[in-house]
């Protein structure tokens, strides 16, 4: 199987081949000394040339991937060229039209803006509390609030749209 | 000694308490809200009871329901834990009217110096210096915001009943001052069910350093030594340390003194902390007293060998502190982090949900304090506070290349935590130097940090495992669906059998 | 210092020792054979390179190919661990070879000191009384059978080379001479690659009791300390402890510098072990030199706050001990128990297999040195030890209590542990009083331990819990056979891509 | 669902009712306060009159299940009283026929017994190597060896027939 895999603004062409238990790897074209398992859940173990690196993946409501190893954070998106499912670039830019959604379950306890109001990037626009913090939810970007879909009290799931910036 | 002890709280803080009844023979019960069925908490306790629904108000934070189990399990002693009821009066007065022990300072006392504005008055009436600010709680937002403007900015609002840095916030400007006021009150309402705040004068670049202490029944009052906290993020201790790098036998002696005045002074019994903020002339100010178990307490324990759950239970149970403890000599140099379910990726957002899988760091020097467990869900409903990490080591240097191996041990899937933070803050040369103050970590989080190299093996490693989640996943939606549809054939066949007799 | 360190084990000792690497800024490689890719010390090592198939004399085993590792990857020093090639003569001779840095004594003294035979010539010839027995390697089976008779029965078997209790059998008449002289052997053979066994004379009740000592290579040696290890299975150690409870200081000082003059004689450096029996008049005899770090390690590290591990690679890397270690002052009291894949309920048969799920006790004085990991499998080619939970306490009353309490955190389903030994032995008030030997564990076992009470609540949680575990089980057949088809699919279409360009 | 648990020699009627995530449990016929839920593989956390439980299930080649919760230990028989599967006693006793099974996967390293032995209850009859030890199966009655299955050297798996005894 064959993935792009857009990592920190740099394609790799990651080539997994089945080989037994073991997955054999080629990147970006050539085959390296690779060999990869899942050890635990979303836990990876690979080695590579020797060095031992152990990956944890956590999808996001967007569809990319954060990547922890040792102490460095990756965002990735994976796509498959033969599906060509179209890319989408939207999660991680900030141009054009915003959805903005709840990073986490919880209560929307303050709304901070109002359609039409214009915003600059950071500001709030909402407070949603959880786990007894009451947590400031900003526009990414400088514009106008075009809606706010929610009121304030009311309870709302983790991804759940809360407004549109323009 | 007590037979049976209800633990009045949940998380890491229970599970501690009910490890120190184990030791000790005693049995412990717990209570849970209807998140919390599955909790760590109620797996380990002798007895748990159902106390309602997931908002602490209404399980939690219930007096009434606390007592009939109480009552029911037949309990003869409560230890609050930390947080939740835990500074509120009301609770050891309703333990004593249930004639049971209540594990802590009495009602008298908790208002003597558990309140910060009280404190401050019994604070000065035995010359310990305080930090400026008003000594009652705020009802006048005007007079309020006059006084600051008097004090000059920036200036602190504090919950009166608070702790943990909730409800308190920076005012760094006049503007700013009335949704401040509104923010602090509310968060104290929520958190403390009492919305009472103070003002204080901020000071610049203090260290935060506090004594622990331990009263008995009989008068005597000791002191433990220090606890330094001055790595906070929003006011909150994100790392403590013991004993503090900048204390010197004679700074330590004087504020010990202070502590254990300020304890006499408000007829203090159990253990108890006061806090401190300590300035670049290394003069020290009373902040307030918390008149319970701190947070950070495993620190103290791991330089004294002292078990402070244990001694809290044996001074509730009149036993007498041997004198031979005012001259404990603490050995080594010991270290906690503070691992919270939060993205500190994302502006430190909350980080609910399943855990889906779990490493957890143990060997040499490391102790890890936890409330959690793999395939457990962290609801959303309560503090982020999963686990406490410490380290112990000879030296600082040691105790901290400990933590460092240790953090990268702990690992956790399907929820975000924090380790990333301490990650960083253990390598900042102003740490490792000590160079640090109340703020420092506020202002170490503006700048930005170096993003990761994409000419790395840890890249190429990344890409790799994004492609084999990739596999993993692509053919999932055909398993889950299939998992799904006999789920739900169970189900059905489920409910076909429970019709029969 | 030291950049890479090669560690030539798996399992718990590995884990331990890249704790040690990395809290020191050294980089650990570890080798691992084909059942061990997921294991936790591949997981965790900086580098990990195959090794070969899963029998120890095909992988583990193999000098040539440790030594191959070691160039490939650049290593300077190499660490043997317990077991396997730790004792092993050839192993620093092929490290100097190389141009590695054994961690651990040389050639020279690891023959003079660890072979079994020649350690008891050695302690005689520096006034250390020795159990009476041959001094040189059974080559005749009739004339060793024949001085066992002349010393009077019981009398023990050992393996030269060995150490762990294998190869060793204790010997109570002549008709089970010949056959346990055969098994002693063979078992040597296979866990050593050497069959060579000596005979010994058994002394009733003994305990046993081991000194730590600590050899730099400017000719300064020290105690540590002792650590008595009286129960044992089979003569395997299962339970360690620090300080002795029949140490005075004043046995503890002659029995240190017995130690101290043997270590001197065999001209050994670095980290070792000189055990002895203790009788019952408290007169001391040696055993033998463990010329590694011992199992029990943990023991003597959680009362002196000292890392040996750490300690050993300064040692090899030259440095010296500060004499301020010679006037080291213990803390407390250490516990170890060592956790087994074994059955105890059915006569200690090893239990390899999948781990389904695992909770790991932590909190106040608890450390946990562990090799596994919920979901990993334990291999059936090696040693079933899975974990050493070791407790500290301020006396032996409060480490017991918390271990009491840390085995009952300790939950594994998948695999049998030995977790339930040690909960009754914990209970027993011979043990409790410290009245123990060496045989006292395998006449405790033989006594019958009173079946579970049918009529407690015990037992009716168990019963729903077997109705419940049936209500899942009985729906497995379907939902399995469902995974196991979309599995096939899954494979099928993975073949398939594969043959796409 | 309602089952019939056999427990340390005495037969209890378990049955459970599906209460919306939780099951409601009747014993011997009476309806207890009872809670029990799986809180990790093969782990139940049993909550009765408050009483916190937790019991942790192993199933046995031969379809009994070994529990532990706190410091004791039960051997269980399940059976479901509608399938009427038949009675599996065999495994309890030690009476009549029976078969030495593997109790863990390993290597024959010796046989200590030959067909037609006369041999005691606990009397070895093989030598099964794992993990580095080496294990005596014994004899589980008095009486004949009526065949040995395996050889010396030959590798086994757990549960495997090693032997008759009659």
């Amino acid at each position: 199987m064959k993935y792009e895999v857009l990592l920190g603004g740099k394609t790799r062409v990651v080539e997994l081949m089945r080989d037994a238990e073991k997955w054999r790897v080629s990147l970006d074209g050539k085959p390296i000394d690779a060999d990869a398992i899942e050890v635990a859940a979303n836990t990876f173990s690979v080695l590579i040339e020797g060095e031992s690196w152990e990956v944890r993946v956590a999808p996001k409501p967007d569809g990319t991937l954060v990547l922890h190893t040792g102490i460095a954070e990756f965002v990735a998106q994976v796509e498959d060229p033969r599906t060509w499912r179209g890319r989408r670039h939207g999660a991680m830019e900030a141009e054009g039209r915003q959805q903005i959604t709840a990073p986490m379950p919880g209560k929307v306890v303050r709304v901070l803006a109002n359609p039409g109001d214009t915003v600059e990037a950071g500001q709030g626009l909402l407070v949603v509390e959880a786990m007894k913090m009451q947590n400031e939810i900003r526009s990414p970007k400088n514009g106008k609030v075009e809606k706010i879909l929610v009121k304030e009290g009311q309870a709302v799931n983790a991804g759940e749209i809360l407004a549109w910036v323009d | 000694m007590f037979r049976k002890i209800l633990i009045a709280n949940r998380g890491e803080i229970a599970v501690r308490i009910i490890r120190a009844c184990r030791e000790l023979g005693i049995k412990s019960v717990v209570v849970f809200s209807d998140v919390d069925r599955n909790s760590l908490h109620v797996r380990l306790a002798d007895e748990a009871y159902p106390i309602g629904p997931a908002p602490s108000r209404e399980s939690y934070l219930c007096l009434d329901k606390l007592m009939t189990v109480a009552k029911r399990a037949g309990c003869d002693a409560l230890h609050p834990g930390y947080g939740f009821l835990a500074e509120n009066p009301a609770l050891p007065r309703a333990c004593t009217d249930t004639s049971l022990t209540f594990i802590g300072p009495s009602a008298e006392a908790m208002e003597a110096l558990g309140s910060k504005t009280a404190g401050r008055s019994l604070a000065r009436g035995v010359d310990v210096p305080i930090v400026p600010g008003t000594n009652d709680p705020i009802e006048n937002l005007e007079e309020a915001r006059a006084l600051a403007q008097r004090m000059g900015y920036p200036v602190l609002l504090k919950a009166v009943a608070g702790g943990g840095g909730k409800g308190m916030r920076l005012v760094s400007a006049d503007a700013e001052f009335e949704s401040a006021f509104r923010d602090a009150s509310s968060e104290a309402m929520n958190a403390f069910g009492n919305a009472s705040v103070f003002l204080e004068k901020y000071l610049e670049k203090p260290r935060h350093i506090e004594i622990q202490i331990l009263a008995d029944a009989h008068g005597r009052v000791v002191s433990l030594g220090e606890r330094e906290c001055s790595v906070q993020r929003r006011h909150q201790k994100v790392i403590e340390e013991a004993p503090s790098p900048i204390m010197t036998p004679e700074l330590r002696k004087r504020m010990g003194d202070a502590a254990v005045r300020i304890a006499r002074a408000g007829g203090y019994v159990n253990a108890g902390t006061v806090e401190f903020l300590v300035d670049t002339h290394y003069d020290y100010y009373f902040l307030e007293v918390n008149t319970r178990l701190q947070v950070e307490h495993p620190v103290t324990e791991q330089v004294t060998g002292l078990d402070l759950v244990k001694l809290q239970i044996a001074i509730a149970a009149g036993h007498r502190l041997p004198f031979a403890w005012e001259s404990i000599t603490p050995r080594g140099h010991a270290m906690e982090v503070r691992l919270y379910a939060e993205d500190p990726e994302n502006n430190f957002f909350p980080s609910p949900g399943k855990i889906l899988s779990r490493r957890a760091p143990s060997g040499p020097g490391i102790r890890l304090d936890e409330g959690v467990y793999s395939g457990w869900t962290v609801p959303m409903d309560y503090d982020p506070l999963l686990a406490k990490l410490i380290a112990w080591g000879n030296s600082r240097e040691e105790t901290i290349a400990r933590l460092r191996r240790a953090l990268e041990e702990y690992t956790v899937t399907g929820i975000k935590t924090n380790t990333a933070l301490f990650r960083r803050i253990l390598a900042e040369p102003d740490f490792l130097r000590s160079e640090i103050h109340t703020k420092w970590l506020d202002e170490m989080l503006k700048r930005p940090h170096a993003a990761p190299d994409t000419d790395s093996h840890a890249a190429d490693a990344a890409a790799i495992a994004a492609a084999l989640w990739q596999v993993t996943h692509d053919s999932a939606p055909t398993s889950e669906r299939t998992e799904q549809d006999s789920r739900w054939k169970l189900d059905g066949r489920n409910r076909q059998l429970d019709r029969m007799p």
